[in-house]
């Protein structure tokens, strides 16, 4: 494959190219428990959705597009700020937030990462610096400025924001590059390109799948890896991060992957028929967590029994964090006022003098003003 | 007491906060030039460097997404439009991201963000450089709007703006950037949601914004002559209204002129006519008049520009007409 | 006659359309596919082709600036947002631009676009899918802003757009698209600017708009077995506003309740009670009331979504105290 | 110079390209006269702008970038667009509307192009199809429409929007990109790379000098050339409104020029030290029309005596059209509805039926709608 494209990644066959020579054992195994952990949280949120008809909101689940996040969740650091777009969940477990407090969000309940208020396509936890938003390309406007506040107080920490292929068609998207690259910004550009808008293919959005050569022209080290090879996202996001936090500026790092679910929603929309058996077929036989266990069991790495334990532990995390989310009260009695504003101003008491009254003069003249 | 003009006075603001914390930063086009926004910027590079006020490429939405980022990391942004205009490409940073930030968080991140918006009124600016639409930020919860129409609230109202904790619009209307004021030199603040009383007077209330406050008091001279008492109130900032400070003065006079400078249309003069109507709506001694722009887009030629901006004149006939119109019974003390 | 959904009445009405000129064509992220945009634009892609039905990319502000664009080589451009919300991105484009540019081409040039914007409310959709800025583009010069409430005014009111020379902003609210009214077959116009009087009543005046037209109508049949003759307003198009069908209601009851599926401050809600205010505002039997949504973004969890969204007891409430406020004499006819 | 940029340009010292080789005489005569027609009316223009006052309203000069709008005024139809920035009066000129209308409008009378509504940066002649505007962008993005419009109606019109290099950081210019590469629309961008945006370099702004480079990442072909070289400015031109004509898509075309005067207004803001006199002087003593009328005299196709006959001819014109401007009346008794709105509904009079009434049906219970 010269340029990675998806019509180049599907003519080229079942993928090969996973490898764990040199691959530190403990890493992978990070890597793999957080990817299947993931996938067995969708799953069970998937299954969870409909006959209960609790979670009332929508849900874009990430099923088959584990890799990313696992690769974030091993990189980032506690004070580093992660930003998501509307398929939230991974990124949100990548920042190490806590599981029950996403599960009630999704159930509206006090309990939740956000007292019900947000819901899981507004997601955020801002004591994990993980923030989400269901306004394409928006946070990835966002976390240019954290990026830009770290940079303008000689901070270390590194600004990462996650979206969608579709998220470069918003013109701000450009204006993030655009100054990213300028200033040479401590900032991650992570692009999971699955090849859809909803339901709509790149190719009838875009005049071409060269999103990372468009990227780089604006002076950003661009890598296009296959995104569900987990070793080799992980490396990436590694050495991403690793430059950004050492002042060597910005990456775009394009992933390109799949999502096995429906755009929204636990249920296929398969009914649309936007994509064909074959494409969902080549993808599931490429599935990241697949791919990964192959190599792993061939190494050692993973057996029967490890793998049983690991699905039987974040079975019963699920299970319980789904259970708390039903017993969490629901938020009551809105303060709308306070839910908007701050109340308190601690930095203008502290800094500020209080206020005097001014004897406006009344009679100047109003002088219009001049040319420009 | 000192005088500053509006300009200088919030150079000095601006300058104090750059002083008073590390965290705060200015970002907008061209504002590390001698010309420095009409004078408001005009220095501070000097003094602050480049990294603290940021000559910002010509992408507005870029500019306030990005103050948003960087007040999770703990920095308090102002960001400057030479004109209001320029900012619309910014809604959906402000609409969908920053106005909402502290909600969506439930309470937890706040965003701190000031934005400075310039009104272009004057020498044929036309319609792509002269709107106001403060009635659209007003209209938005999660966000304040002040229009300080003093070089005093100017300053007062900056400072509590960066230092303060919710992301604030600053509309400066450009016609007042030269006029004077006693402007103390401590950095102080002035607090939002607290209009002021201007002119006290029993026969009329008189509401005015920003840049019709000068014009609002010139009005009240010339009926003064007429023996028409007028109460003027500067609101100083539309969101919050100060609701109790209008009522109290309507229940007084019972009579109620509102001059906004912005289209008539679903106006903060409509919003200061209904918050007044639904407290005193039965107990009106005339119906209450507003007088803003017409709902039309800003002229350049001189002589629609005369027709379209409301002077003086304007205001006296209408406080006249609201005046005349029942029997000029002084009501009594409420 | 004939009963259609909502939904039905405006495919019907884009059918048609495309039908009776070829210079009419659809723009808006997936609405060639067979959801349609809630069922919207089932079937035309079918009938019309995708050079009439273009999936656009998730660009908003092009794809507005592109259809002023395209107005100006003779078409007549229905575009398309799936959520308002999306349509932030865009407001340069309409308020820079589209709506002022009949303005400053001095009359010589129209933008005759159709802009369709969905309202989201319902099933968690949270602060960043449920918005609706009514009252923004009601404030903007040289733009239309319907907001049709039964599916018969959903088709004549489109078909009036696309046909007419003006600008012209649809909401549409997601709760209305399963509702049915008699919809005729024909291509017919509705006209912008003509409220409808949905029922008669001479003890209070209920202004409704979109969303809450049918919670006005419930409301006002609770009160009628209370023996509380209500007149329910359809406003249907808030820009332009019938104020004399408004104002010949509340001249005859003295009364008025504004129910507005938004935002409280600076809303239509607002503008309806100050155009009344102005013209009877001293003459009122009550203090006006309005029943909108808190001045809040739109929690996700459905116990503060019910909190949020007034019904029509709350309407019916609002009724009760202007009617009990005042002795209870009939105002005599007008 | 491998790669055309600003630095490249003062690096190689005064431009010695510009060639008539098998060049049409009228043709280069034809440039000739339009560039120094310009030149004369902004001089003009200028040298009345601030002793009279009269003409109230913000303009911004092209002295020393007449080159594209001359090339344009050559190649486009009358039924083509063209779209214009804030500095619009070469645009204008380009497009053939009268340049009396153009000073009525600037003197704000009944007269003027817009009848005073929009002064010089608002400027547009609907019956010329040119269309400016002030704000950064938004004519690029109307460009990109009238394009579609043509192509969906199979019209043979092309549709050119000229800008500065700072329009290119807006996000909006790169939908337009996008969109104009994915439909192949018949249009040309024409960007005058003039260094500055008001007194900021390019530098300060973008993080190199490779506008065309990223804007080739989309698919779309560009030349970027030395824009006071109006010859190849032309052929340029010309090549990318025939290839949009034929259908094959759009061109965009970077022309590196400078701006002599202030960024607005007749006075100079050379007190704000943004550029150099070194600079300045460099780029005037590249005056495209210095640099063509060298060749022209070379080769017989300009003398001392043609040359002052077209001076005499503009100048004759543009004091007649100041004094048409200074004569016209002031527009009085605005009609700001009208203004605002048509009044009229002519297509809908033709189509539609008039209203029916229906009887909506209050008893129907309200379906609150489903998770998506
Ligand atoms: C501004 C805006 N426009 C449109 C949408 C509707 N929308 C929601 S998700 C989506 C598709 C996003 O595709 P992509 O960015 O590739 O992410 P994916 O869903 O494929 O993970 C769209 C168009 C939106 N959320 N925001
Ligand atoms: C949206 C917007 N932001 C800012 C401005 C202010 N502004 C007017 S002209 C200009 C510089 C434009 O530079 P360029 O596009 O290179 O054109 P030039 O003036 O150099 O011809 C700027 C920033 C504007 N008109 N619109
Ligand atoms: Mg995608
Ligand atoms: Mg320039």
């Amino acid at each position: 494959m010269t340029q990675l494209t998806h019509a180049a990644i599907r003519a080229a066959g079942r993928y090969t190219g996973l490898s764990l020579r040199g691959a530190d054992p403990d890493l992978v195994k990070r890597l793999h428990r957080f990817m299947l952990r993931l996938r067995i949280c969708e799953q069970a949120l998937m299954d969870e959705y409909h006959p209960a008809d609790e979670m009332r909101c929508p849900i874009h689940f990430c099923i088959g597009q584990e890799a990313a996040p696992a690769a974030l969740h091993e990189e980032l650091e506690a004070e580093d700020y992660l930003f998501s777009h509307h398929r939230s969940h991974g990124y949100y477990l990548a920042k190490r937030a806590p599981l029950g407090a996403l599960v009630a969000e999704l159930y509206g309940k006090e309990t939740g990462a956000n007292g019900g208020r947000a819901g899981s396509q507004d997601l955020s936890s801002p004591v994990c610096r993980m923030y989400g938003g269901a306004i394409l390309t928006g946070a990835v406007a966002i976390s240019v400025g954290a990026a830009l506040g770290e940079q303008l107080r000689g901070g270390r920490q590194v600004s990462v924001t996650g979206f969608g292929e579709a998220a470069t068609e918003e013109g701000i998207f450009w204006e993030a590059v655009n100054f990213a690259a300028l200033r040479k910004l401590p900032l991650v550009f992570v692009c999971e390109n699955n090849l859809y808008s909803m339901y709509s293919p790149q190719l009838k959005r875009q005049p071409d799948d060269g999103i990372s050569r468009r990227v780089a022209a604006f002076g950003v080290p661009t890598e296009t890896i296959f995104g569900n090879d987990v070793v080799a996202v992980h490396q990436s996001v590694a050495g991403a991060v690793a430059r950004a936090r050492q002042g060597e500026g910005p990456t775009f790092i394009e992933t390109y992957t799949y999502r096995w679910n429906g755009h929204v929603g636990p249920e296929s929309d398969d009914w649309l028929e936007y994509r064909s058996e074959d494409e969902l077929g080549f993808w599931k036989d490429n599935c990241p967590l697949a791919l990964l266990e192959e190599r792993m069991l061939e190494s050692g790495w993973l057996t029967a029994q490890s793998k049983e334990q690991i699905v039987r532990e974040s079975s019963e995390e699920i299970a319980a964090a789904i259970q708390f989310a039903k017993d969490s009260p629901f938020p009551t009695s809105p303060d709308w006022q306070g839910m908007n504003y701050a109340a308190e101003t601690p930095a203008a008491d502290a800094l500020l003098q209080a206020s005097s009254s001014s004897q406006f003069d009344q009679n100047q003249t109003f002088s219009m003003p001049g040319p420009y | 007491m000192r005088s500053l003009t509006y300009a200088q006075a919030i150079n000095e603001a601006l300058g104090q906060a750059l002083e008073l914390s590390p965290s705060v930063f200015l970002a907008g086009q061209m504002i590390d030039y001698k010309s420095g926004v009409f004078g408001t910027t005009t220095g501070l590079v000097e003094r602050f460097g480049r990294e603290r006020l940021l000559d910002f490429p010509v992408a507005e939405s870029l500019m306030t997404s990005a103050a948003l980022g960087a007040a999770l990391a703990g920095m308090r942004p102002v960001i400057i439009h030479q004109r209001h205009d320029f900012m619309m490409y910014s809604l959906d940073a402000i609409v969908n991201w920053l106005a909402l930030w502290r909600f969506k968080s439930n309470g937890e991140s706040n965003a701190p963000v000031t934005i400075r918006t310039v009104v272009g009124r004057g020498w044929g600016q036309g319609p792509q450089h002269s709107k106001s639409l403060h009635a659209w930020f007003a209209h938005l919860p999660g966000l304040q709007v002040a229009m300080p129409a003093t070089a005093h609230d100017a300053k007062g109202l900056m400072l509590e703006s960066i230092f303060g904790e919710n992301p604030t619009l600053i509309v400066e209307h450009r016609s007042l950037f030269s006029m004077t004021d006693d402007v103390p030199e401590e950095a102080y603040r002035v607090p939002f949601g607290k209009a002021v009383v201007r002119r006290s007077g029993g026969d009329a209330t008189l509401t005015a914004v920003g840049a019709m406050v000068p014009t609002a008091l010139r009005a009240a001279e010339i009926l003064a002559e007429e023996s028409i008492d007028v109460e003027v109130i500067d609101l100083r900032t539309v969101s919050p209204l100060d609701v109790a400070t209008l009522c109290n003065s309507v229940s007084k006079t019972k009579r109620l002129v509102v001059a906004d400078p912005a289209w008539r249309s679903v106006s903060i003069a409509a919003e200061v006519m209904a918050v007044v109507c639904e407290k005193l709506g039965d107990r009106l001694a005339a119906q209450p008049v507003r007088i803003c722009h017409p709902d039309s887009h800003t002229p350049m030629s001189g002589t629609l520009e005369s027709a379209y901006y409301p002077g003086e004149q304007q205001l006296a006939a209408a406080v006249r007409e609201v005046c005349g119109q029942s029997r000029r019974r002084r009501p009594h003390a409420a």
